[in-house]
């Protein structure tokens, strides 16, 4: 990081957030005509999210009544910049070049700030629906967090670092995780449908129960903003999943011309992040919405339970590797 | 004992009750007093298995109001209880108490037409809005919209 | 959580027509409810005194959107009944076929906004797309998608031309295999049953004594259908059979209406193959007799029954519409009671609640100051009084 | 699961819906739309206005040489109809003994001024 202006174009421009921000409106479209397609629809243009983004920001913001119109102004921000900052550490084009050790628990926390800002919104406007809503999503995320967590972290245990980047250089020399910890990968994955508050989770924003959930006040500019917010997660968990299950953007054998390995990595990158985007349509398009109490039963019965059996699996294995 | 009789023999037993006679295949119309007509449901329940009532429709007839409690039951037939009340003073004893359907139908009729059901618990509102004149019952033929009055909703001129 | 109270409002997402709940929640338990109907009320019995036979029918048919050919059939059998005039059979066939194709759209719809409900959006897309053939086949016939206009008293106004028997008949292999996909779906199907079963359970005993008719009370065990108890038009020649469940959960309910849609499409590819030759109307005299009638038909959402009573004139004295939904409400506000807050979509659904059938004078929302309203309370009061043997 | 498997299929093939505006919706025969009068077969019965549940139909001046079942009359009246009063459920139709009034399947269009006259 010894040249601030490649500082800056690596935070800013390309695989900073200009890039995530297009990203995410690409992602945001995909899902969209995925699941469109699968239901015999046309499903929308492709500058349909970007549309609606600049529309909700030229429409009038509406301030429910004894509302703080500033914290109601503020939490929306608070929720983009925590993603954004996560971003910064998901290795896109090679390693990220400001990965230390410990990022992956950094983006772990930082991903779940936006539930939390969803809760305190929620809470803010003073409507039963959106207080309703507000406390089941604070208590989904308190039942898939623990299985979410370990399946994120078991990558770690095995690799032996907390670093993403060190995790995907480790399974460049070794295997995948996705073949070494398959249980934790579909763990991965459901933990990061229920983040995004997707179909089979999307209880705090059940429209047909209590019509928007904690969105239901967010008007003009900070429903844009909350919009890309959930984009953005679904940018970076797709990134996070990728690179700690499916090998990340690097390639095993070295490439002579250094840039080509890493302009390949990204498409690599690409590719995987896209698979990931299938899976989760594909379930979003095949589900229904469970009630908050069986997503209790099925989190901490099954979701839980596979995720410790499978930390048991990753000690043993690493036991015997190490004396193997 | 549900008697599973034929229909005319049915007719015959229940001349008890009032002027009874068979309007067709699987109906049966009985005409009786207001104050009979507990006194008939609960016989037509118990002995001749009429448990479920279908409806209760009113009519007004100028000069007096006329409820009419529909009943059927597993047999099939349909009987039909018809009650004249007073215009002045219309009253006449739940039957929400044992068939527990009523209480929407009754609710409905005192609603439309001002019959009051003595011993219903929940005799509110329930097809005309809050403020609409409680003294005026729209389904009589005697009530003409007031010109002046408002009856809720948006003001439409009444041509 | 105190106990708060979610009125799930007169305009709210779930609901496709206004009604109003106001439920008390401990939670996302349901503690009480206050049901609120009549929202969409519109005076019909009131008009229809005074519009002679001709002019009443398109009346009879706006009572309610999705089962319009159910009240002007069951309207215009009951007149001609008074009247005794015998309309040919031919007539009584194609009034049969719209009846169904009827009953096919408004199951297919209800199973799409049940899926809906519980947020499983392909289904509804699905069943919604399948639809499409029953409803291309009815404005092939009628000429209107969903006001049918067939109905005049004394017979059918328009007839079925051999080319649209062959069109409709070649549409139903494929509709009967898509249905096909949908029974196994609705069995086999994770994602609907762990929302369906054992939600809104109404055990055999207590659909009868709320009342409860249609589909609802079929998939509680009582085989109550007025097409076979009380036959009229042509189900009495058509060979079909009456199906129940015993679940009588919304999982039950789902499964009846699915297997009503099967009957259905037989019954309807039945009356196609064989519709008798013959005029498709009689001449009816202007005035009707004196007299009154019971006239009962079987819509889509359970026994709609008109009271109707005639004093010689050329109008109606009185109609007295009973709705289906009318009657299945007690059963909605009993088995919602300790449910979650997140089922109420799912059973109001469940019974296929058609609201403007429910009222009919003319109300525009206004914010309800007195909640006068049936309680939930006095029901199981008046009700736990009355297990007591004090009648 | 069938859901899947039905679900990729239809990823794969064409979606159902009617693009409007490019693709027409096929219209079928009897399809009830705008009302329409043919003006030379009129003999101003008012039958049609009589039996308007809508009321919609008025009948206005009009004289006209008409020539009805081999004889020719002087007609006085003509239907005038309101063009979104109409709910075209072609009771005139049924009712017109000279098939003067019919439903076309042009589309009728929609307003909320119900006095508009359809010319």
């Amino acid at each position: 990081m010894t040249d601030p202006v490649f500082g800056l174009i690596y935070i800013f421009i390309f695989p900073g957030f200009l890039f995530l921000f297009a990203y995410a409106l690409v992602l945001a479209f995909l899902d969209r005509k995925i699941a469109a397609r699968m239901q015999q629809r046309v499903g929308p243009p492709f500058f349909q999210p970007f549309a609606d983004f600049i529309k909700m920001l030229g429409k009038e913001v509406i301030d429910p009544a004894g509302v703080d119109s500033g914290i109601f102004d503020v939490a929306p921000l608070v929720a983009l910049a925590a993603v954004m900052t996560a971003y910064l550490y998901v290795p896109i084009v090679g390693n990220s070049p400001l990965a230390f050790q410990g990022d992956l628990v950094v983006v772990l926390y930082l991903m779940s700030l936006p539930t939390l800002v969803l809760f305190l919104l929620g809470w803010l406007s003073r409507n039963i629906f959106s207080a309703i809503g507000g406390i089941r999503s604070v208590t989904q995320l308190f039942i898939y967090e623990v299985p979410f967590f370990l399946a994120l972290l078991t990558p770690a245990l095995m690799a032996g670092t907390w670093s993403i980047s060190e995790i995907v250089v480790w399974q460049q020399k070794n295997m995948w995780f996705v073949f070494l910890q398959p249980i934790s990968f579909i763990i991965a994955l459901i933990g990061l449908q229920a983040k995004l508050e997707r179909t089979p989770f999307d209880i705090p924003e059940a429209e047909t129960e209590i019509v928007a959930g904690p969105w239901t006040e967010l008007t003009g500019r900070r429903l844009a903003i909350m919009d890309l917010t959930i984009d953005v997660s679904l940018v970076v968990g797709s990134a996070l999943v990728a690179a700690l299950f499916l090998g990340g953007p690097m390639i095993p054998w070295a490439v002579t011309p250094a840039w080509l390995e890493g302009v390949i990595g990204f498409f690599l990158f690409l590719a995987k992040t896209l698979a990931v985007l299938l899976v989760l349509s594909s379930i979003e398009v095949a589900t229904g919405r469970i009630r908050i109490d069986q997503l209790n039963d099925i989190g901490w019965k099954y979701l839980a339970g596979a995720s410790i059996v499978q930390v048991g699996i990753v000690l043993v294995m690493n036991y015997l590797w190490v004396y193997a | 004992m549900t008697e599973m009789s034929s229909p005319e023999v049915m007719t015959g037993k229940m001349k008890e009750f009032g002027i009874t006679e068979q309007v067709r295949k699987n109906r049966i119309r009985i005409t009786t007093a207001p104050d009979r007509v507990h006194y008939a449901i609960k016989t037509l329940q118990a002995m001749f298995g009429f448990d479920r009532l279908i409806t209760i429709s009113a009519v007004d007839n100028r000069t007096t109001l006329e409820l009419i409690y529909h009943l059927t039951g597993p047999h099939r037939m349909v009987v039909s209880i018809a009650v004249e009340l007073p215009r002045d003073l219309p009253a006449i004893a739940t039957v929400s108490g044992f068939l527990l359907s009523a209480a929407i139908y009754e609710r409905q009729i005192h609603d439309l037409f001002g019959i009051v059901f003595t011993g219903n618990p929940n005799m509110n509102r329930i097809m005309l809005n809050e403020d609409w004149p409680s003294d005026e019952y729209p389904l009589r033929k005697d009530w003409k919209p007031g010109p002046d009055t408002f009856y809720g909703g948006i003001k439409v001129k009444r041509s | 959580m105190p106990e708060v109270v979610v009125s799930i409002g007169p305009h709210h997402p779930a609901l496709k027509e206004p009604v109003n709940f106001k439920v008390v929640v401990d939670g996302e338990k349901i503690v009480r409810l206050e049901l609120d109907l009549s929202y969409n009320h519109r005076g019909i019995e009131k008009a229809a005194e005074q519009r002679d036979f001709i002019r009443v029918l398109p009346l009879m048919e706006r009572v309610c959107g999705i089962c319009s050919h159910s009240h002007s059939t069951a309207f215009a059998k009951g007149i001609e009944e008074l009247m005794q005039i015998e309309i040919p059979q031919r007539a009584q066939y194609i009034r049969t076929i719209i009846a169904e194709l009827e009953r096919m759209h408004s199951h297919l719809l209800w199973l799409g906004v049940a899926a809906h409900v519980i947020g499983f959006n392909t289904l509804f897309m699905w069943t919604w797309r399948d639809r499409e053939a029953v409803q291309d086949t009815v404005e092939e016939m009628s000429g209107n998608r969903v006001h049918y206009a067939m109905n005049e008293v004394g017979g059918v106004r328009r007839d079925l031309t051999a080319a649209q028997v062959t069109t409709a008949l070649e549409r139903l292999p494929n509709l009967e295999e898509r249905i096909k996909k949908y029974v196994d779906m609705v069995n086999t199907e994770e994602t609907m049953l762990i929302r369906f079963r054992g939600v809104g359970k109404i055990s055999r005993e207590e659909a009868l004594r709320y009342g409860t008719v249609g589909p609802t009370a079929r998939a509680s065990g009582i085989d109550y259908d007025i097409r076979r108890d009380d036959p009229y038009l042509a189900y009495a020649d058509v060979p079909w059979n009456v199906v129940t469940d015993t679940n009588g959960d919304v999982y039950g309910r789902t499964r009846v209406r699915i297997w009503e849609v099967q009957e259905s499409l037989k019954i309807v590819r039945y009356c196609l193959e064989n519709l008798p030759e013959g005029p498709i109307h009689v001449p009816a005299p202007k005035n009707a007799p004196k007299g009154e009638i019971l006239s009962r038909y079987e819509a889509p959402r359970g026994e709609l029954v008109h009271f109707i009573r005639t004093n010689g004139t050329d109008k109606v004295e009185r109609v007295d519409i009973r709705t289906p939904t009318l009657a299945n409400w007690t059963s909605v506000a009993m088995c919602l009671v300790n449910q979650n807050l997140a089922d109420i979509p799912v059973i109001v659904a469940a019974i296929d609640p058609c609201l403007s059938c429910t009222s009919r004078i003319t109300l525009l929302d206004i914010h309800t100051k007195k909640t006068g309203v049936m309680s939930l309370d006095e029901l199981i009061r008046r009700n736990r009084s009355r297990d007591h043997g004090q009648v | 699961m069938s859901v899947l498997r039905e679900m990729f299929e239809n990823l794969l093939s064409r979606p159902i819906t009617i693009l409007y505006p490019k693709e027409k919706v096929p219209i079928p025969a009897a399809f009830r739309g705008r009302v329409a009068i043919i003006d030379e077969k009129c003999i101003g019965c008012s039958k049609c206005s009589l039996v308007c549940p809508a009321q919609a139909i008025t009948m206005i001046e009009g004289q006209r040489e008409v020539e009805f079942r081999g004889k020719n009359l002087a007609r006085k009246k003509r239907p005038q109809i309101k063009l979104f009063k109409c709910i075209r459920c072609g009771l005139c139709e049924r009712h017109c003994p000279t098939e003067a009034i019919y439903l076309s399947n042009e589309l009728s269009g929609s307003g909320t001024d119900p006095e508009v006259i359809m010319v």
